[in-house]
């Protein structure tokens, strides 16, 4: 059945050993491909995600290009494919950039996306860098070699309130809202981790929400009736926290908060769920928030928006922080990219693990990008902050 | 389906066309790039859950919104199949008849209701799949999903993987397409027609709507399990995102677009649940719901009886009504007027008598 | 108990975000015979529309009544110019036409205010008021209000005026209406308008507690269908009955019974709706569909 | 084998509306039996009763003995009832054959397994009945209209190939509701003609439901006077068309003039 | 003079051509009947008036040319057609059906009076006022698309097999108040009808349609004495 060899390879999808340039990366030109939603239900952060890493790689190209460790400066061409959060779809997208020739794959949202196509990628030697999922497999070396997270994987942030509400030394009653995936689950287990063994702190109620439900009241009412003077609160989705925060104020409730890293912006969230009622509303973080009063003046604020704006089509100050993130990711690349001394996947994936200390534009003082723990992702440290009615402070001590 | 018969009357013509067709179809993947057998492979598994859907509503009429459920059953038996070592083939009975089982289960129940009532039932069950495919994580491997490879393609082969997907895909999908055609060709096709036009009727000839309707039904079932077992073959992976309720609505569009009630039209849906957001991303990755809606209605706007009914309207034939004997004791005629060549563009719409 | 009531009442101010679509759902199948999947999405698009004419500068109840009117205006071209090829022909085709009609006007909407959350403001405040012990902000409590005058006008528009006999003859059999003069093109844009503007009405209502998203009503386009079917697919009070009754039980399934639990909660309507159903083919309140053999 | 009918104190009521009421008779296997009665009196109902369309609030009807009355009609259709309707219900885009060859759904062999495997005896009997379809339509003069869509024919035609569909299904007991209503008076003769020669050539036993007297007095051996729901007389048709309470009621005054 | 006039009127329903050349004329108060096999094309006739099938020819109506209108416009100018079949809007009430039928007219305060006497024409629909049209029997369907064209108080009424499924009494009552509605109020009526024992005590004259044309027409005195005519629809 030789017959199958009169076409061009195509499991070996290139990459391989050898100095031979990989596809998608020229003299002067590297290729990289994104797979996110842009559109549907999770559409928000997937626009969101695209237009940080072209806001950077955009202001990059129009400097001259990035210089690589080869010694050549080249551009950075991003291709965009929409998978409407289908897991079929981002498949077929990441079969059509190899056809396409992309470099490498990397910045995309979602964990159902980004698994469906990870034994592909892995078969075939093409990166999938940075991606958006605080799903761990991505960061375990061992079953990824060709993968690598971007942001904290969840159970770092639960971990790190639950540590903070540990240390605050009282006793504290807490009420769980999660969501009903591994974005909740992830949560949940490392604030319970965080607290564990700890006799003071109670879990008093725990309970679940569906990504698509349009009210939590319920869950409230019910969590509020447990008289719970702490509220981890691990939900994604936008309308659906400002709706809590103003509902359990309207039902007297008022705990102090938890909220995730990605649906905690204070102009677009805490402010119109009048976030100012309870005692403390905290999340986690690690970039600046560009609502933040705080911040405003920031000059990597200043430039981000600005590039936001310009080069990647995004004339708001968007409600999610993904944007954020896809720009420090392509600070993260740059680094990569500065450092690989050849023009091929295998040389970018030695040079992309090798990073550490960087403190890319947008993060907040304290932390850095570091890939070379394995099973953590580019960026864990993550810090705890507190509302102060306009942004966030970062804060060490709970109540 | 029925313009290409028809224009191909001689038997001989017809059997040299299957064999042609047949031909092509085992030698392509050979010569073509991996990306293209790869996309042929999803239009495979979608084009027999289309198929599915088509004998419960383009041919039985029971609007069923459903069928993506059934696909994402038959991928998790097979990922869990797969994980199990069990031998491909029960993997892939097990698919269908699982997907079967809970088919009729739901069928018995649904049944019993008429028209959007059953749109309703039906609606549930991506609905509720979602959450308990989350539930039942033991098996499902929760929101996480599951990958599960069983398509690669062994040495002694000398394929890619994409080809030995190709031909798995091929075979099974020819499979359901020939048993699917000559279903509906004799007396069920007929009898599911009679339920979808007017139940009355059909129970008066002896065919009762409830089983008729259960029958259908479960048929798609059966059809969803097999192209969740070719999901998996394709995609070799799945989670609770693979039955989300949007897709069944997307399965939906891909039937009426390649043509209700017809077999070719599902193949044609297939593609078109394929193809188009590839299409729309070869556009413009950051507009793909708008052009994915402009493409929808514009065809649906030039072919409302779907993209099968294609050569017919191109052809749009003019012809006078045969000639049939004058009944006995008419009058002789006169002369007759001289006529002049219609040319009312009104609409036509005629009086249609409702049936009984 | 106080929970109870809590649970009680919040299933209310639910129910009605469901009711408000609902309700156009039923205009629509009312006046034309259709289901139309792109209910949601036409008021998402009103909503954005207010939402301009706000950022324009006008105050709110101006910006609402300007949508509104414009929502009547779209919905008519849309009804003449896209529905009207769907009309007579398949069913299924046109329901899939107005699922293709759902996924442009969700495209337009992105493309024009793309997908970052935008805040709307509500004609009513956030202020809450104690019922039975139950704490009910007044804006659930408007928009409940205003939820069940319309239904009343409806009900009315429908039983009692010439154009809603007129309406309803057309939806019945519009060849046979057309030849007693009913102008039937006319009639039929007429009633796209008018859901189109209860659509704008309830995306005005709703907006400011789900806040802009293109997606905002897609959630909530399941739970009016299902409370179109279960109330009667001609009865605006079954529908706004249906939705209280689904936004209730769901409520009380999740917490009383945790077996099920806030995941499997939507099951409760379809289950509802089947048992329902078996016995009244109809919906609650809908009337039945004589067919004689 | 033609089937005997027999109806014991049949009676419907719909809400309040009372439909039927207490209405007995006796059709003898083989022949021909005629329902009449004024508008509304409750023919097609019975019929319906009949056929398992509608359950009779109370009453027996049995077929040959059997108890029908809860039955499906799916189920007496399998008893060799075959009934035609009073406004055509046919399946208007399919052609002329495909909805004749709808009458001989129980006469074919086989599961929809069988079926979706084309198994030999399937493709057989599937090409044997469309032949035997064909050549009914062709006795019938329609064979210029086989295959032709059904909604490009005249009303008056679609009431035969109603009549067609039912006889194709070879049954014991045939219902005809109102088969002459749109034919002209040519059109009527041959209608009985065909009922005449369907009768000598198969074993069955013949209800008809008809307001046309002519049809009435040349076919049936019995009539039964429906009105407002209750029997008003059984007798044959010449004494039918003769009764006052049936000429009050049913025919009008002046009959003589064009009861023809 | 003349009301209607059908000049070589052809009509077709998608590709299908089925009237070839129909030419017949309505005078003023006139009554014209329409003879036919089946499938002659006398159902196609009327429709090509009201406007539901696709025409070529000319059809003009009280002066003006009205081949192409919509048929609510054709309604609107004050034609009622009796359709062949279900005439009714099937979910609708009796009462509602009659209501639409006087949807045209301007005189709201003689509407309920005239569906008294709708209703005493035809008692039985009295007796169903409130129920669904779908609901009542084959006749009294009928006899309600009757009174639904009735209402709308025409210039010229179409009448397509209006006898059709009516008992012998009650289609011999329906023609008699019809006779009489026309000497009343000089309405003029265009009258498909297979009894033609019942249309020639309506009619004037009549027109003979055979595939698609019209060959013949005659007073009903004359047709009446032609063999043919008589073997082929009245029998005897
Ligand atoms: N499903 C139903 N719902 C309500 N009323 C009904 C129903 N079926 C029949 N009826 C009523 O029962 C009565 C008898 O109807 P049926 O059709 O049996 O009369 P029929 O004798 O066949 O009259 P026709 O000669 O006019 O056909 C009618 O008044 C009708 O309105
Ligand atoms: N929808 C249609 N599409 C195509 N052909 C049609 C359609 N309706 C009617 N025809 C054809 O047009 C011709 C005339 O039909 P028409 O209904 O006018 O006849 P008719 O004289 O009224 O007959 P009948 O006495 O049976 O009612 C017939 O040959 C018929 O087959
Ligand atoms: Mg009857
Ligand atoms: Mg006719």
């Amino acid at each position: 059945l030789s017959l199958a060899g009169c076409r061009g390879s195509a499991n070996e999808g290139g990459g391989g050993g050898g100095s031979a340039a990989s596809p998608g990366i020229t003299d002067t030109t590297i290729t990289l491909g994104i797979t996110t939603p842009l559109s549907g239900a999770t559409a928000g952060p997937g626009t969101c995600t695209v237009a940080g890493a072209k806001a950077y790689f955009g202001a990059k190209n129009a400097e001259g290009g990035i210089k690589f460790g080869d010694g050549k400066t080249r551009k950075v061409e991003i291709k965009t494919y929409d998978d409407g959060y289908d897991p079929q779809k981002s498949l077929a997208n990441f079969q059509q950039m190899v056809s396409d020739n992309v470099f490498a794959e990397g910045i995309g949202l979602g964990t159902p996306t980004n698994r469906a196509f990870r034994e592909a990628a892995i078969s075939q030697k093409v990166p999938q860098i940075l991606v958006m999922t605080g799903d761990p497999l991505f960061s375990d070396q061992k079953q990824s070699p060709w993968q690598l997270g971007l942001v904290p994987i969840y159970q770092n942030e639960g971990e790190a309130f639950g540590k903070l509400v540990a240390a605050s030394g009282g006793a504290h009653k807490v009420a769980i809202l999660s969501q009903n995936d591994d974005y909740g689950k992830g949560y949940v287990q490392g604030f319970k981790d965080a607290i564990k063994g700890n006799s003071s702190i109670t879990v008093v109620g725990e309970q679940t929400y569906e990504a698509t439900d349009t009210s939590v009241d319920a869950q409230l009412t019910q969590l509020a009736a447990t008289g719970a003077d702490v509220f981890f609160n691990a939900m994604s989705i936008t309308p659906l926290v400002i709706a809590s925060l103003q509902k359990a104020q309207q039902i007297g409730w008022k705990p102090s908060w938890f909220l995730p890293s990605n649906t905690s912006s204070p102009t677009a969230i805490l402010q119109p769920g009048g976030a100012t009622a309870y005692p403390g509303v905290y999340t986690v973080a690690f970039a600046k928030a560009p609502q933040s009063p705080e911040f405003a003046k920031d000059e990597d604020v200043v430039k981000f928006l600005s590039d936001l704006k310009q080069y990647g089509n995004y004339s708001d100050t968007p409600a999610f922080p993904h944007c954020m993130w896809s720009y420090i990711a392509g600070a993260t690349l740059e680094k990569a990219f500065g450092s690989m001394t050849d023009p091929t996947r295998d040389s970018f994936m030695k040079a992309l693990r090798n990073i550490k200390g960087l403190e890319a534009p947008l993060m907040l003082k304290g932390t850095s990008v570091d890939t070379t723990k394995d099973g953590q992702p580019a960026i864990s440290t993550v810090l705890v902050q507190k509302y102060n009615g306009k942004g966030y402070a970062t804060s060490s001590t709970f109540g | 389906m029925a313009t290409l018969s028809s224009s191909l009357r001689s038997r001989g013509a017809r059997i040299a066309l299957i064999a042609v067709v047949a031909i092509v179809l085992l030698a392509a993947p050979l010569f073509m790039p991996a990306i293209a057998n790869l996309t042929l492979v999803r239009v495979g598994v979608y084009a027999v859950a289309v198929l599915g859907l088509n004998i419960v509503m383009g041919y039985a009429g029971q609007v069923n919104l459903g069928q993506i459920f059934f696909v994402g059953l038959g991928a998790y038996v097979t990922a869990y199949g797969v994980k199990q070592g069990w031998n491909i083939l029960i993997v892939l009975i097990a698919a269908c008849v699982i997907a079967g089982i809970v088919g009729l289960l739901v069928a018995l129940a649904a049944a019993r209701l008429g028209g959007l009532a059953i749109a309703m039932v039906t609606i549930a069950l991506p609905i509720v799949g979602v959450p308990l495919a989350k539930r039942l994580d033991t098996f499902t491997g929760g929101s996480q999903g599951i990958s599960a490879i069983f398509s690669t393609a062994p040495d002694w082969s000398g394929l890619f993987n994409d080809q030995w997907q190709y031909y798995i895909i091929l075979v099974v999908a020819a499979a359901g397409f020939l048993l699917a055609r000559a279903l509906v060709r004799g007396k069920y096709g007929r009898a599911f027609a009679v339920v979808k036009d007017n139940e009355a009727v059909a129970a008066s000839m002896g065919i009762s709507p409830y089983w008729t309707k259960v029958l259908a039904f479960t048929i798609a079932s059966v059809y969803g399990g097999a192209s969740g077992f070719l999901y998996l073959a394709a995609v070799q992976y799945t989670s609770p995102e693979t039955l989300s309720f949007g897709h069944s609505i997307s399965l939906l569009a891909a039937m009426v677009i390649g043509g209700a009630g017809s077999i070719v039209g599902s193949l044609i849906g297939g593609a078109y649940y394929v193809f188009v957001p590839q299409f729309t991303n070869a556009i413009d990755p950051n507009f793909t719901t708008v052009s994915q809606g402009v493409i929808l209605l514009a065809v649906l706007f030039l072919l409302p009886e779907g993209l099968v009914s294609l050569p017919r309207v191109l052809r749009r034939p003019t012809r006078r009504k045969p000639a049939r004997a004058a009944p006995a004791g008419t009058p002789p005629s006169s002369a007759a007027s001289p006529d002049p060549a219609p040319q009312n563009p009104a609409p036509a719409s005629t009086e249609r008598h409702d049936p009984s | 108990m106080e929970t109870f009531i809590q649970l009680t009442v919040d299933g209310l101010s639910t129910g009605s975000v469901y009711a408000a679509l609902a309700l156009a759902i039923v205009l629509v199948n009312q006046a034309t015979g259709l289901i139309n999947f792109a209910q949601g999405g036409m008021a998402v698009l009103s909503a954005y529309l207010a939402y301009a004419f706000l950022e324009a500068g006008l105050p709110l109840i101006l910006a609402l009544l300007v949508a509104v009117l414009a929502s009547f205006g779209i919905g008519a071209l849309v009804e003449r110019f896209l529905i009207r090829r769907f009309e007579r022909g398949d069913p299924d085709t046109a329901v899939v036409a107005t699922i293709g009609l759902l996924t442009l006007v969700t495209g337009i909407v992105a493309v024009v205010w793309g997908y970052n959350n935008r805040q709307f403001p509500s004609l009513f405040p956030l202020t809450s008021v104690d019922i039975l012990g139950a704490v009910v902000s007044l804006r659930s409590l408007a928009t409940t209000l205003t939820i069940l005058a319309i239904m009343g006008v409806l009900q009315l528009l429908f039983m009692k005026t010439k154009l809603g006999l007129a309406l309803r003859a057309v939806a019945d059999n519009p060849a046979s209406s057309a030849l007693s003069g009913l102008p039937v093109g006319r009639l039929l844009m007429v009633g796209w308008g008018l859901a189109a503007a209860l659509g704008a009405i309830a995306g005005g209502l709703v907006g400011p507690q789900l806040t802009l998203t293109p997606g905002m009503l897609d959630g909530a386009l399941v739970y009016a269908l299902a409370a179109v079917i279960l109330g009667g697919l001609d009865s605006p009070v079954g529908a706004v009955a249906a939705a209280w009754a689904i936004g209730v039980l769901e409520n009380l399934v999740a917490v009383y019974i945790p077996l099920i639990g806030h995941d499997l909660k939507i099951a409760v309507p379809f289950v509802l709706i089947f048992v329902i159903l078996v016995l009244r083919p109809q919906g609650l309140f809908g009337r039945k569909v004589v067919v004689r053999v | 084998m033609a089937a005997r009918l027999s109806l014991n104190d049949v009676s419907l009521h719909f809400g309040g509306v009372r439909v039927l009421q207490d209405v007995s008779f006796e059709v003898e296997p083989g022949s021909i039996f005629g329902l009449v009665g004024p508008n509304g009196a409750g023919k097609t109902s019975l019929f319906n009763c009949i056929s398992g369309h509608y359950k009779p609030s109370s009453g027996s009807i049995t077929i040959d003995g059997t108890e029908v009355v809860g039955s499906a009609p799916s189920r007496l259709a399998r008893l060799g009832l075959s009934r035609t309707f009073q406004h055509p219900a046919l399946q208007l885009r399919a052609t002329v054959l495909e909805n004749v060859l709808l009458g001989g759904h129980l006469r074919l062999p086989g599961g929809p397994v069988s079926w979706a495997l084309s198994l030999p005896h399937t493709t057989r009997a599937e090409r044997a009945m469309r032949a035997e379809a064909l050549e009914l339509l062709e006795r019938a003069g329609l064979g210029w209209a086989a295959h032709l869509p059904a909604d490009e024919l005249s009303h008056g035609l679609h009431k035969g190939i109603e009549l067609w569909r039912a006889l194709l299904s070879k049954p014991s007991l045939l219902l005809l509701d109102e088969p002459a209503a749109g034919l002209s008076h040519g059109e009527v003769e041959q209608l009985i003609e065909t009922v005449r020669q369907v009768r000598a050539e198969q074993d069955i036993t013949i209800v008809i439901v008809e307001h046309h007297m002519g049809l009435i007095s040349a076919l049936t051996d019995r009539v039964v006077v429906l009105d407002h729901g209750s029997k008003l007389m059984e007798g044959t048709a010449a004494q039918a068309q003769s009764d006052p309470r049936v000429i009050e009621a049913y025919i009008g005054k002046d009959a003589a003039d064009d009861a023809a | 003079m003349t009301l209607l006039e059908l000049d070589s009127v052809t009509a077709s329903y998608g590709p299908v051509q089925v009237l070839d050349g129909v030419s017949l004329t309505v005078p003023e108060g006139g009554s014209v009947g329409i003879l036919g096999a089946n499938g002659a094309g006398k159902t196609t006739t009327l429709r090509a008036i009201s406007g539901t099938v696709r025409t070529g020819g000319r059809i003009r109506f009280a002066g003006r040319d009205i081949r192409g209108r919509r048929p609510d416009q054709v309604a609107a100018l004050g034609i009622a057609h009796v359709p062949e079949g279900r005439g009714t809007l099937a979910q609708l009430s009796v009462r509602e059906n009659l209501l639409v039928g006087a949807y045209m007219r301007k005189d709201r305060k003689k509407i309920s009076a005239d569906i008294e006497y709708c209703l005493d024409l035809f008692p039985q629909l009295r007796e169903r006022i409130g129920s669904r049209a779908a609901a009542l029997s084959g006749g009294e369907q009928q006899m309600l698309a009757v009174g639904r064209a009735f209402m709308a108080k025409p210039k010229l009424l179409l009448l397509d097999e209006a006898s059709l499924g009516l008992a012998p009494g009650t289609a011999r009552s329906v023609y008699e108040a019809i006779r009489r509605l026309r000497v009343e109020s000089g309405i003029a009526m265009l009258v498909v009808e297979q009894n033609a024992n019942l249309a020639f005590t309506l009619v004037d004259t009549a027109t003979v349609l055979e595939t698609g044309r019209s060959v013949l027409t005659g007073t009903s005195a004359e047709l009446k004495g032609m063999d043919e005519i008589r073997r082929a629809y009245l029998g005897g």
